[in-house]
Parts: C-alpha cells; sequence; structure tokens
C-alpha cells in the first residue's frame, strides 16, 4: 500500500499567507481546541471535523479554499495519529506530531504576546501617575499600644476543652477505659462453675488445689478461682480445713440462675 | 485672573509643605517658584488662616523662615487613637485558657487558674491585663489575700458578646458540677480535673503575633 | 449643625491622613471615630473629590481598604525643584510587559512570563521586585516548587488604582482563533462572537521594540 504524503508545510501556514475568516487551518485548530477546552496533544478530528461543519453551515458560506485545506490537515492529523497508534517507535510520525503541536503552542503564545503587548500601550501612561506624586513620612507618634482582638465565640469553648484534654491526659485513665480489657474472658466463669459442680457430682468432695489440676491457662485459673468464689458466695460450694489443705464439697444444687458478679 | 493663578500658586505651596516632612524654608519655595519672597509669604499667611478658619485636619506653622504641615492638634485624641489601635490580632492557646477560665469562674484569683491549667499563669495574666482583657477587682479576704481578676468591657468586644450573659454554654460546666470557690479560696464542689495539679512544665508564654 | 458635624467629621479624618503619611486602613478610622464603615468612605470620598475639584496640593488615593494622601500630579515640577528631586525613572518596555503579565495573570511564575515573552525575564522581575512593584507570594505546588508573583499596593498606588478590577481591559485581538475567559475562568464560546463582530482578520500587532 502506498503512503499518501503530505508536508507540514502545507498545514502550517504562517500569518501573512491570508485566509478567508481563518489565518489558516491553524488558526481554525486553535478556536476549535479552544471552544472545546481541549489540550493540543488530545485531538479529537471527529468532534473537530463535526463543530467545522456546523460552523461553515452558520456561516452559512462554503469557502472550498478553507474547507479543502481544512480536510487535508485533519486527514494528515489522523495518519500521524494513525502510525504513532500503530507503532510507538514511528519517530518521524512523533515529531510530524511535535511540530505541529510546536508550531500551535507558538501561535497560542504569540497571539497572548501580542495582547501584553498592546495592554502595555494603555498602561505605560498610567504608570505616569506613579512619578508624579509624593507621599509623606508620618508625624512622630505613638503606635499600636491598643490591641484590637477579634475572637469567635467557639473560642472559648475550644480552649476549655483543650484545658480538659490537657488534665485527662494527666489523670489515671478512666475505668470506662479499661471495661473491654477486663470484662474479656477467654474463659467464661459461669461455665467453669458448672464444670466445678459436675466434678463434684461425679467425683465427691475433692481438694481445693485438685480443682485447679488440668488448667492450662492463667485465665482459666483465674476462672476457677472466681468460680469457687462465686459458688460460696451462692452457698452452694462448702469450703473447709486450712489454707494448706483445703476440702471443697457441695452443699447445695447450683441454682437456675446464677448470677456472677 | 489673577485669583486664578493665585490658587494655583496657593496650591503648589501647599504641595511642597505637603511632601516636605519638616519645615521648608521660605527661599526654597521662592526659588521652585520663581517668585519674590513677600509675595511666597503673603501665600504662606493665606494658607495658615484658610486651615485655621475653616478648621480642617493640617495646620500651617511658622518657625521663623521655615513653615510646617502638621496635622491639628484639635483632632490630637483622634489621631492618637487611630494609631494606638493595632490591626485584629489573634490570642495565642495560653491566653485563650486563661481568658476562659476566668470568664468563667469570675472573680478568681491565679491559684485558680493555675490551679485548673496545671501550668503557671503568671506571665500570661499579665499581658491579658496589659491589653485589658482582664482586670483586678479586689482581694479574696484569706491569708495571703490574693488578687481577684474578672473580664473587662474589652473582652467582651473582643469575643463578639453583649454582656457576659452572651457567654457561650459551656458542655459539662452548668449548675451542680460547676467549680467555684470557698471562702478560703478553696475549690468546692470539685469535679475530677481539679484532682490533677501535677503542675509540672511553666509554659512558655508566647503571646499573639499580629495579623 | 448637621453639616457642622460632618465638617468636622471630614477634618478629623483629614488629620488622621495626613498624620500616617502611609496608607491609613479604613477600619481603623471606623475605629477611631466610632464610625460605621459607609458613613466613614462617604466622607473619605467626598474629601478625595474635594482636592480634585478645588485643584488643591494634596491628593486622597484609595487603594482597595486604605486610604493615602499624596501631593497633587499637577505641581510635581515644582515640588521637585523645591526639593532638587529626580523624576523617578520611566518603566522600560521589558519590565512593563513583565508587570502587565503579573497583573493580568497573577499569581504567576517566572516560567509562565518567560514563555509568553520568548526571552528570560529574570532581571526585569529582579528590577520590579527592587521597585516593589511586585512581589512574591508562596510558591507552586509543583516540582521544583516555582515562586509565584503578584503586584503589589504599590503597583495599584503608581498606576492610579484603586483595585486590580480597575486595570484596563484585557484587548480583544479580534481574532477568532483566540480563546477568552469570562470571570468565572471559563471559555467564553467564541460562536456567538463571530455571529457579531463578523470576520475581521486579526490585527498584527507591530509595536516598537524594546529599547
Amino acid at each position: 500500500m502506498e503512503n499518501p504524503v503530505y508536508k507540514l508545510e502545507k498545514v502550517v501556514r504562517s500569518r501573512s499567507e491570508e485566509m478567508q475568516d481563518f489565518e489558516g487551518p491553524l488558526d481554525l485548530i486553535l478556536f476549535l481546541l479552544g471552544k472545546n477546552k481541549m489540550e493540543i496533544q488530545d485531538i479529537s478530528i471527529s468532534l473537530i471535523c463535526d463543530q467545522y461543519i456546523t460552523w461553515l453551515e452558520q456561516r452559512q458560506k462554503m469557502d472550498l479554499e478553507v474547507a479543502s485545506e481544512f480536510v487535508t490537515m485533519a486527514s494528515h492529523l489522523v495518519y500521524i495519529k494513525t502510525r504513532m497508534l500503530l507503532s510507538i517507535e514511528d519517530e518521524e510520525a512523533q515529531s510530524e506530531m511535535d511540530a505541529l503541536i510546536q508550531s500551535l503552542e507558538e501561535r497560542r503564545r504569540n497571539e497572548n504576546y501580542a495582547r501584553i503587548k498592546a495592554l502595555t500601550v494603555k498602561l505605560g501612561p498610567m504608570g505616569e501617575f506613579g512619578r508624579n506624586i509624593i507621599t509623606r513620612n508620618p508625624e512622630p507618634m505613638e503606635r499600636g499600644k491598643i490591641y484590637e482582638y477579634s475572637q469567635e465565640k467557639a473560642d472559648l469553648i475550644l480552649a476549655m476543652a483543650e484545658i480538659r484534654n490537657r488534665a485527662e491526659r494527666t489523670l489515671p485513665p478512666p475505668r470506662t477505659a479499661f471495661q473491654e480489657i477486663a470484662q474479656y474472658e477467654p474463659y467464661p466463669v459461669e461455665s467453669k462453675a458448672r464444670e466445678i459442680i459436675r466434678q463434684l457430682k461425679e467425683h465427691g468432695i475433692t481438694r481445693f488445689r485438685l480443682l485447679f489440676r488440668g488448667n492450662r491457662s492463667r485465665s482459666e485459673v483465674v476462672a476457677t478461682f472466681l468460680a469457687v468464689l462465686e459458688l460460696c458466695r451462692a452457698r452452694v460450694l462448702h469450703l473447709a480445713g486450712s489454707e494448706t489443705d483445703c476440702t471443697v464439697r457441695q452443699d447445695r444444687e447450683l441454682p437456675d440462675h446464677l448470677t456472677l458478679l | 485672573m489673577e485669583t486664578m493663578e493665585m490658587r494655583e500658586i496657593e496650591s503648589a505651596i501647599e504641595g511642597i509643605l505637603f511632601a516636605s516632612g519638616e519645615p521648608v524654608n521660605v527661599d526654597r519655595i521662592c526659588v521652585a517658584l520663581e517668585m519674590d519672597r513677600p509675595t511666597v509669604e503673603q501665600v504662606l499667611q493665606k494658607l495658615m488662616d484658610y486651615y485655621a478658619y475653616e478648621r480642617r485636619g493640617i495646620r500651617l506653622l511658622h518657625i521663623e523662615d521655615s513653615w510646617q504641615l502638621c496635622s491639628a492638634p484639635d483632632y490630637a485624641d483622634v489621631i492618637r487613637r487611630a494609631f494606638e489601635i493595632r490591626k485584629p490580632a489573634k490570642l495565642s492557646q495560653p491566653a485563650l485558657e486563661v481568658l476562659t477560665i476566668i470568664a468563667y469562674y469570675q472573680p478568681t484569683t491565679r491559684a485558680f487558674v493555675d490551679q485548673i491549667r496545671g501550668v503557671d499563669s503568671a506571665y500570661t495574666m499579665g499581658l491579658l491585663q496589659e491589653r485589658k482583657l482582664i482586670e483586678e477587682c479586689g482581694r479574696l479576704q484569706v491569708p495571703g489575700r490574693p488578687h481577684l481578676y474578672r473580664t473587662t468591657k474589652q473582652f467582651l468586644r473582643a469575643f463578639h458578646l453583649t454582656s457576659l450573659e452572651d457567654l457561650p454554654e459551656m458542655p459539662d460546666l452548668g449548675g451542680e458540677g460547676q467549680m467555684r470557690l470557698n471562702e478560703n479560696g478553696e475549690i468546692i464542689d470539685p469535679v475530677e480535673e481539679t484532682e490533677i495539679t501535677g503542675a509540672d512544665t511553666p509554659e512558655t508564654a508566647d503571646f499573639p503575633t499580629e495579623a
């Protein structure tokens, strides 16, 4: 397939080569880019073509020369874009695109610069004012002894909150802070209590120490101890003997609802 | 035509006097205007009378051969007031804290403020007094007779309040739980906060920077 | 009585402005006179008109929220002659260009100025900073964090502007390829414009080259 050849020189026209309405396709592209708030890199050919047609219709006059210029340019853009899509390594297409982008940016920049230069013509004479006025130094006087403060009412509440926060940080942590930790029972006391009762029913009187045999964790030991205490309190268990040799026996049946501390 | 020119000369001299902060020698004016001294002095005298007669905000002073514009003494108070005022400033956090405590517990002592804040507040309170946001209002009748402090009208203005009743309601502060001083200057109805008296680091009193 | 009081207020304000020399914020005057802002501003405007209408030797400038007295430009030559001072140097074309770009696109970076002008503007920007017509105002949050620049109050004063809104309107070059921003920073649809203005060829801006 034969590659169509387009020269960029044909597309990028200088301002001196006057066209009707637009001074060449670049002006038109700039106009359409502006209308679409687009960056030059993101030119969408179809969108621009659509708007171009609309624009021509609005003007109600077909300028074939402009139209053909535009079609030439648009097709060339499509061609460059296609080549770039098909192969990222297509340096020629990339550099052509870069050249186009550069010339568009230059055009845009030139317009900005022209506008700035036009403004300096207006601003220049305005600056004469400043060259012809003289201000004076202040009379000697004492300054800045009265402070005018302007605060929000809420600042008071925020300040108090900060005082309290600071106070809380230095206090021992409140009990509520430990609730989660302290109430967490890896080994429920209640089930331990039932276990002890079952054990006593099966084996009769036992030694206090023996209740702890087979306890696997600190939490289970604690649960066992608490269960014994609770059961004593509920008069289910009776402890007898000495500190070192203590026996445990069941006095009553386990109530339906054993309330634990 | 004569008067027209005269007025122009008057304005030119006014401009010269204005531009110089200092006394201007009459010869200087003569040279600048290419005019003789009697005429210039006549205009200066006329200008001087005008300012005084019309009671303008500026006056012309005549000291030997020199003339100087200055602001009118009639408005000295207003002028001074205009420049004594600093731009609206913001209070620092320590200042706000002290002010809040005094606002809600007034009249109260520095010891009380220190106790609640947990830090020494002497410097901050001094500054607040200097800035006229708090003031002394008698002494507490206890040993040592400490000063009592309250907020001022300036305080109300700074916080856009019409009276102390306008103070925003402080959460958990109303009624029962409120800290008060008894006649011995001790806190009664102590809430939890008062238990901490650990006044550790004295604050570095940094006062607000100007806007 | 009413007018009498009004004149007194006017004179008091004149006194404050004179004593200050520097721009005085309107709020300062309000506080000093204990008057509301609209009233004070009305008096200031009246005073300003008076100086100009009577062609006095002083003028009142309104710069943003501040007001400042200065000598009347009409008598600049005479005043300079009295104090043997030179007329400040005129801004060069490059300086004017850089100043214009910053005035219209502020806050903006040197890179942006360079880009529009197509030349390095570092030196010129340094000069404008020295003359206090532009100033730094933070940095752009992009790699390299370049300085941002804006015009100063001195700029407004030098160009006899009350605010940036008084800048002359950005000229329409008539080009249809041109994008324009409305006050919300949105691009104005040029299609509607082209229908009204017709299809003129954009003028090629040929201006004298830099001195």
